[in-house]
């Protein structure tokens, strides 16, 4: 099983799981990212994310289609919340089942590691004094978000 | 010459003040030549020294020929996850 | 929060999850833990979970103190379950919670591998042909459960 | 000499036919020295060439002195997770 989505509504942890489940593999790792209350020393009161959505599709199903091939995951998903949030909102689902737990684990940092740097999805970070900004991950310290 | 259409987002859409950007190039240009030209319109201040482009849903490399038909994208920085 | 629990009925990772999710933090990693139908070759039917308690539970919460300490999670919580387990059944749930990616993933393996190695817990595993045996992971080649 | 308790667990208990056994030992004996004890009984067979043994819930090194009322345990291979 290998699916990655892109959706408008809530993402559930829970049903993520459920999906990657089989009784085969004995390890199941899951990575959830959410809206963080502060940023980079700035509270935020919601973040807007928006896609080149026919590009992003692409490029997670690609991502997941590598992580199968590096480390054998018997099943493995991604689905990724656009949209506006709220604080404490799941952005992101990964769950990704193997056998044994290493490569589950692998897996599963693999491919947050990769969206954040080749899956063409922004944030729009909206602060509590009313100004908003673009999310720029490079022009910080390397530790903006999840 | 031909006219390509490449599509804006985020950032970029903002500060060139539109979602598609149409623009005249001759006949087997790169990637780069591309970015030239886009460099000439205002609100390009917002590009990076190497602003990543998309090709048909891909990440292209700046001498890649752009053809006929072509799907192209500015991608701004990415923050997903 | 810090949460180490053995109990001897399901556990949720949803609830688990819920535990440790914090308007703080931009990160939860978690692992999970579930009975494979097959072991070393062989057709496993179930596992019976059992404990030295008190000890598992006081090498569970040093666990994950010292989680804590070196990844600077802000929550962290494991429930293993005992008794006798079915296939597909959750045997242990682990979520890290964290600012940042990196250090959630981090601690989540950590516990994962301290729990292998430190935890007094053992599995008697049942067999299609009806023969059990209790899982030794040194014996074998290293790749004995999850 | 003193009589001190040790638990046994999972396939030690089973090769043991016990849940613990009662051993005597002179005063100031070690964990090393328990052990020599507890290899002369039927079912000594099951430990391996250095058992783990727990004193007070925690993991003992075979130089630890026992003292009166230690909860000491001998701990099977761990299989958690």
């Amino acid at each position: 099983m290998r699916h990655a989505s892109l959706v408008n509504r809530e993402v559930d942890p829970a049903t993520v799981l459920s999906a990657v489940r089989d009784s085969r593999c004995g390890a199941v790792s899951m990575f959830v990212g959410t809206v963080r209350d502060v940023n980079e020393g700035r509270r935020v009161s919601g973040i807007d994310y928006s896609a080149y959505i026919e590009m992003a599709q692409a490029e997670m199903d690609q991502i997941l289609a590598e992580a199968e091939e590096r480390f054998g995951v018997r099943s493995i998903a991604v689905e990724h919340r656009l949209g506006s949030l709220a604080i404490g909102d799941v952005s992101i689902v990964i769950a990704a089942a193997h056998e044994h737990r290493s490569p589950a684990l692998d897996a599963t940092r693999f491919v947050i590691e990769q969206v954040k740097v080749r899956v063409p999805i922004w944030k729009l970070e909206q602060y509590d004094d009313g100004v908003s900004e673009w999310v720029d991950p490079a022009r910080h310290t390397g530790v903006t978000g999840a | 010459m031909s006219t390509v259409t490449v599509q804006l987002f985020a950032s970029y859409a903002e500060s060139f003040g539109e979602t598609t950007l149409q623009i005249s190039i001759p006949t087997g240009s790169t990637v780069r030549d591309l970015i030239a030209r886009i460099r000439l319109l205002p609100g390009a201040t917002v590009l990076p020294d190497s602003p990543r482009v998309a090709v048909n849903r891909k990440f292209a490399l700046p001498e890649q020929q752009l053809g006929l038909g072509d799907e192209i994208a500015l991608i701004p920085p990415v923050a997903g996850g």
